[in-house]
């Protein structure tokens, strides 16, 4: 595989290692946090973990749009695959993803609930042609990677007069997220929890660029290194940033110059911009309500807005107030700290966001690196 | 988050200017390249979800790793 | 059944599967007549060894010789019908032939239970049947008897056929999970992934075009190479349902030893490597249908794998790992673990449900 | 694999089945250990003799005695799954229990194979796993290995369950249509009609109540004193599918030999009568679960019936007809010939499809 | 069963049949013709051709709905069969009837079309209630019993308000159709054909009454005696019409005066006439076009009537020329005179209309009686 | 043609005018009595697809048979 072969080379990262191993000041801690969920479980499949410095540890960080839907959402998407005319459509990764009750799309479609698995928002276009007497959702999450194809389909799906298709909107805005986190009070307060560097998310920063992390390099001091999803990038990351620790420095830096670019993608950008705004406030599993964290569909997109057409009201739903997925997703607290991890709590059966996807930490911990916890 | 992967432009499909046909070791599929500008049989580009998000800089790919090969010490020095 | 009594003609070329072709009536005994056993007894695989009883009979007689019976059955269920390398008829035969096998038994009989899906074109069950006879011949195993039943449409899926095998255990050899022992050698017979990868490729939803065939083939043959030169083989398993990953996993929890996998030794073809960065999956969870893991101990592990690599169906053999030297003791959890080609260390945890294909 | 590492408890009481279910993970195994194995271990009719193998290997484990072995298979698709008398589970062990039986074998192992359709009850599943293990215990047979498959909602219909069974042949008997000679009596165990009355009771279209019950039931005691006394019974059958009608049909064309029947004497419930007066079907092509037609030399029928009437399960038994003395030459046709009560004739052609409620 | 069995008891039939045999004069032919499908298919049901003289020969009638259903009118059900939102409900008769091109009701639906066999007009009206998204169709057919609860049937949607639910009218008059077989020219011109009497409907007069034979025993000239389908009922009302010819009577006689009265059931032919009127001319199969024969729903129901609501327009439908079944539904030839009988005609492959129900002439001898042909 | 059997009338459905309960030999079902005027329990009906179409006269029914018995002459005069 062009391009993800070389980054895979067992050689060159040993050779980063060593070089980490060797960089690394043995008298401090280096805390980084990797965003991106991808991240996380890219360290845990390459056994990365293993390779660090005893006092550099990764800190798993909120981004995994999966996991940090909250259940309310979900409800509402099963809600809408419920309805006896409705065909859902989802990404795999939300199959499973239990809401209120355990109720998951799966049970529901267990239950007679008509959802399909998509690969990608054209087939929910395809679907919507296909059965015309039909109501077709498109049930769509992510961050800024996802976005522009739940844009596209808009855009189609007006270009092509389909009535019978709408989106259920459930975008997300990372670099919100990573404010809410540094703006949290165990992070602001330094005494209670250190960051010293962020690894920033690869595809996102396809999309948006570099340069919305420039803010959170000067406001909050922090270095950021944008950082691809091979081994090879994750570690030559990592030392970007122990470097930057060691001189001092708090800049932004591309390690995934291959596919990122300072502006991004203003093609994708603008179609986003023309198609979506941004909401005051959006809840985040686990992390709570962050101001100006998400997306909704503009009024002109309205007949194409799921929860326009069928009237749709969020209930409250509860999480288990044992999980321990708040503190987990700022950071300031690890899976090993969850009474209910890999108890009650198990791939198999998740309590909380972060088991509930593969890039979960919790899930990632469980289901790669339990035996050494 | 975003699983995604550089995949070759291998054809363009006739009569859309949206979507390519891509390929990586042998695998094909129809993807859309409605997301990115002047799409060229050859290039590489990043695709998630069935988009290309992004078109991959080979020259500066190959650049990346040649440096980092250059520039890592060998393992015991 | 006379054969004139068939006034109507059974139309292969254009005609359908009905509800009558199950209701036990001549149409039923036509189909089975014309299509079921014309096929196995033009492939020679129709029947028994000296009766000539087919299909139709409510039960066949059959004299095995003497000694240990290994019996196994598996219902085939695969959306599409059809694959690249295959289809449900042929894999239908594979699997029960191959857990005969990794029983340590040589296939004999097969019976073969078909639930046809009304509507269901008569061409593409010839098709089907053709494979299962083909199949059939090739493993060397005789299908003994048959059941037909026809489902109202939307309530089956095309076709689903059960296969249950008799074998007959090779000189009583102690094949099974409880006979692993701490240090043996994990043996895989070839390619990872390629079956699992060529029938995703044909799904609707996700179709990709590439030129991985499934790898689904009887593997009897091997397995009585491997078991004259090594009969003292500890176990022996077809990663099916969840892969490599998730059959070992069933190991180590029998045989309570963990084992530790070296990932850089796991053959796995560049297409299947490809085709699962398309859909966010792993390889070593994804179904194979025509390879198997051995297990033997260090010192048989260089002598069986030889073996298999002098067979055309283990040529791409290759040790993966090892169960632990050390077997945990009452608080025995099982853990699968792999070192990866960088000095690290991952588990391998059981599927968590089926495979879907992720964007994140 | 460990209890403790289930997780998710299976949730019998208000679960349902989900693809996981057939996934191959651990929930595909805590479904077969708590409710499959569970059940099967608790009526002690798991695994086989020795090895304590069960059903979740891909290979199990068997000794035969020696002599002949009998095969057969049947796939059990029936709507409704619960019916008066039995259910699905009951039935997929009554059928091959029976069709063994038929070929003068003992029954002794059953494979069972589930195809369960996504959101199926796991309460209506347990309710069916149990009346299989009773059936089985009834029956003395063991289920000595087992697959699960979960299909897709919409592509099943709650529960399609094959059982593959193997017997051993009683004293080398020869039993089977090719014995059959002309003149020989045609003997029925008991009423007729039963299980396809008690069925069609239940299908929301045709709905009617009534107290009549299934007739399902295991068949293989009755033989087997049936055999000790009259070791040369030529040929038994059991009516299932089409009934009496098309299962004497086709031994009329497998024996060469036409057949007389007379209908004053054959053994038909008032109850079942009217339900067949309700919606216009003949009894006589109603399915049967529970009985069997047995053939034998005129000389041995009386004896043959007298041995039935001993037995709870033939009680009602009767002497219904004959083959006729001539065997038809070259021309043979094969006819299913009934003297009606009136003194008349008619033929009992084959089953023309299925058996659809008339209105004329 | 009461009222049932009594008349099936053998020996009264015996003592009968002896009657039969003792008073029929061995010097004549006896040729009766049984109208109804029911009398054919009970005759041979119960072994009673075996029981009669040799001289006494029964002739059976074009008396079964299905039978005479022409191809085109079928080929119009499997049209609204294969509309995509169409639920068909069908007697379980007609399902397996190949219209043209061998294509029946059930070949309709393995190929996915939805058809549903129903017991009765009722199950019509349930369906429409539990699909409230879909368009149910009743497939009417039949003579004058099966039409008063289609009659029903189309009151009951009225009232309810059912839109979604209309009938596709096929009744019959069985009448009509006896005048027009003995105005055919074969029977007309007694050289070719002679009939010395018929039996009448039993459960078609329990509506209609014996009063419309009156005008065939005075203006044919022919004894008619209404039968039920027991065997005792077969045999006496045989016995009857002997005694009639004997006598030179041609009388209406009720045999079946347990269930049959004078007039009928006047209810049943009030909501009869109420919902339906005659069309001017209908074609039966194997007749030919018979005057006044069919009934289509009146104006007021129209709504409710599937011809209008999807516009069907029969197209014209070929049967196979050597089919012997017009000489056969009008009793001037038999099965046996048919080169396709038992050949390529059979009930698991019916070619005419006489093979395609179990009631049909062609039908009955080839399930009961082909060894004695 | 129009298969129809006498049933007797078990009961009124309530709360309908139109559906009683019928059984012949242990068997029961609902069916309709709109076609027909009067019922009452313990009346036989004749029963065609789910509706009674008349009533059964039972005195009628036992008079036909018994004059069939005493009319018909012993098999052997
Ligand atoms: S283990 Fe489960 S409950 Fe605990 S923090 Fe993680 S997700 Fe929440
Ligand atoms: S046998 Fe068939 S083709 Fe001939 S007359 Fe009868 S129905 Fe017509
Ligand atoms: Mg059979
Ligand atoms: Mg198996
Ligand atoms: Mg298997
Ligand atoms: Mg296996
Ligand atoms: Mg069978
Ligand atoms: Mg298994
Ligand atoms: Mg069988
Ligand atoms: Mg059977
Ligand atoms: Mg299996
Ligand atoms: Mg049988």
């Amino acid at each position: 595989m062009k391009y993800i072969d070389e980054y895979r080379d067992p050689d060159l990262a040993k050779k980063i290692v060593a070089d980490i191993k060797n960089e690394v000041d043995p008298n401090r801690q280096y805390r980084f946090m990797e965003f991106c969920g991808g991240h996380t479980h890219a360290f845990f499949r390459f056994g990365v973990p293993d390779l660090l410095p005893d006092n550099l540890k990764l800190v798993h960080g909120p981004g995994c749009p999966v996991c940090v839907l909250p259940m309310s959402r979900l409800d509402l998407a099963i809600e809408l695959a419920e309805k006896p005319n409705v065909i859902l459509c989802s990404y795999g990764d939300m199959m499973r993803v239990p809401g209120s009750g355990r109720k998951s799309l799966l049970t529901a479609r267990s239950n007679g609930a008509d959802v399909r698995m998509v690969y990608s928002a054209l087939d929910a276009i395809r679907l919507a042609q296909e059965n015309p007497q039909r109501e077709v959702v498109f049930f769509g999450i992510g961050f800024e990677t996802t976005t522009p194809p739940s844009a596209l389909l808009l855009k189609q799906a007006e270009k092509l007069g389909i009535e019978n298709l709408s989106l259920f909107c459930n975008h997300l805005l990372t670099p919100s997220a990573i404010a809410s986190i540094l703006d949290s009070p165990e992070i602001r307060d330094l005494d209670r929890l250190k960051l010293d560097g962020f690894l920033g998310p690869a595809h996102v920063s396809t999309v948006i660029g570099c340069q919305p992390f420039e803010y959170f390099a000067s406001e909050y001091q922090k270095p950021v290194v944008i950082a691809g999803f091979e081994p090879v990038d994750l570690l030559q990351a990592v030392l970007m940033l122990v470097r930057q620790v060691n001189d001092g420095r708090h800049e932004i830096e591309n390690e995934y110059a291959r596919a990122v670019t300072h502006h991004g993608n203003q093609k994708a950008k603008a179609i986003v911009a023309e198609c979506f705004e941004l909401k005051k406030t959006f809840e985040w599993r686990g992390l709570g309500y962050v101001p100006y964290s998400g997306l909704k569909i503009k009024k002109q997109f309205s007949k194409f807005d799921a929860e326009v057409k069928f009237s749709l009201q969020a209930k409250e739903a509860k999480e288990n107030r044992a999980c321990e997925c708040p503190g987990i997703l700022r950071g300031v607290k690890e899976p090993q700290d969850c009474k209910l991890f890999g108890k009650v709590c198990t791939p198999d059966h998740p309590i909380g966001a972060c088991m509930v996807s593969s890039e979960g930490a919790c899930a990632a911990w469980y289901r790669y690196r339990r035996n050494n916890m | 988050m975003c699983l995604a992967i550089p995949v070759k432009i291998e054809s363009l499909v006739d009569g859309s200017d949206e979507m390519a046909v891509v390929s990586i070791d042998g695998i094909r599929r129809e993807i859309s390249v409605a997301l990115i500008d002047d799409v060229q049989v050859g290039d590489y580009v990043i695709l998630h979800t069935g988009y290309a998000l992004s078109k991959l800089d080979e020259a500066e790919a190959q650049a990346t790793i040649e440096l980092m090969q250059q520039e890592h010490s060998p393992l015991i020095r | 059944m006379p054969r004139d009594a068939y006034s109507a003609p059974l139309n292969i070329e254009n005609g359908k599967i009905e509800l009558i072709h199950g209701g036990g009536g001549r149409a039923m005994e036509q189909l089975i007549d014309q299509l079921f056993k014309a096929e196995f007894i033009k492939a020679g695989v129709a029947g028994n060894d000296g009766t000539g009883e087919g299909p139709s009979h409510d039960a066949t007689l059959v004299t095995p010789p003497p000694g240990q019976l290994a019996v196994s059955t598996d219902s085939h269920v695969i959306t599409p019908l059809f694959f690249p390398g295959g289809n449900i008829g042929s894999l239908a035969v594979h699997g029960t032939v191959n857990d005969l096998a990794m029983g340590g038994a040589k296939p004999l009989w097969l019976s073969a239970g078909f639930i046809l899906e009304e509507g269901f074109p008569l061409k593409e069950l010839q098709t089907i049947v053709r494979s299962m006879a083909a199949a059939a011949k090739e493993a060397e195993v005789k299908i003994i008897t048959g059941d037909t039943k026809v489902v109202e449409k939307g309530k089956g899926d095309g076709v689903y056929i059960n296969t249950c095998g008799i074998g007959h255990v090779i000189n009583q050899s102690k094949i099974g999970p409880q006979y692993i022992q701490p240090g043996d050698k994990i043996l895989i017979s070839g390619f990872l992934g390629d079956h699992g990868v060529a029938v995703m490729s044909q799904r609707e939803n996700l179709g990709f075009e590439s030129e991985i065939l499934s790898d689904s083939q009887s593997l009897n043959g091997l397995v009585a190479e491997m078991l004259e030169a090594v009969p003292q083989v500890h176990c022996l398993r077809d990663p099916t349902r969840g892969g490599l990953a998730n059959t070992l996993n069933e190991l180590v929890q029998s045989a309570r030893c963990d084992v530790l996998l070296q990932e850089a030794t796991i053959p796995l073809r560049p297409a299947v490597n490809g085709a699962c960065e398309f859909l966010g999956l792993d390889p070593l969870y994804v179904a194979n249908e025509g390879k198997l893991i051995a297990i033997c101990s260090a010192e048989d592990a260089d002598k069986l794998l030889q073996v298999m690599h002098n067979h055309p169906k283990g040529e791409s053999a290759a040790i993966i790992g090892e169960f632990v030297a050390e077997k945990s003791g009452d608080n025995f959890q099982g853990y699968l673990e792999m070192e990866t080609p960088y000095g690290g260390k991952r588990l391998l945890d059981w599927l968590n449900g089926e495979q879907l294909p992720r964007i994140c």
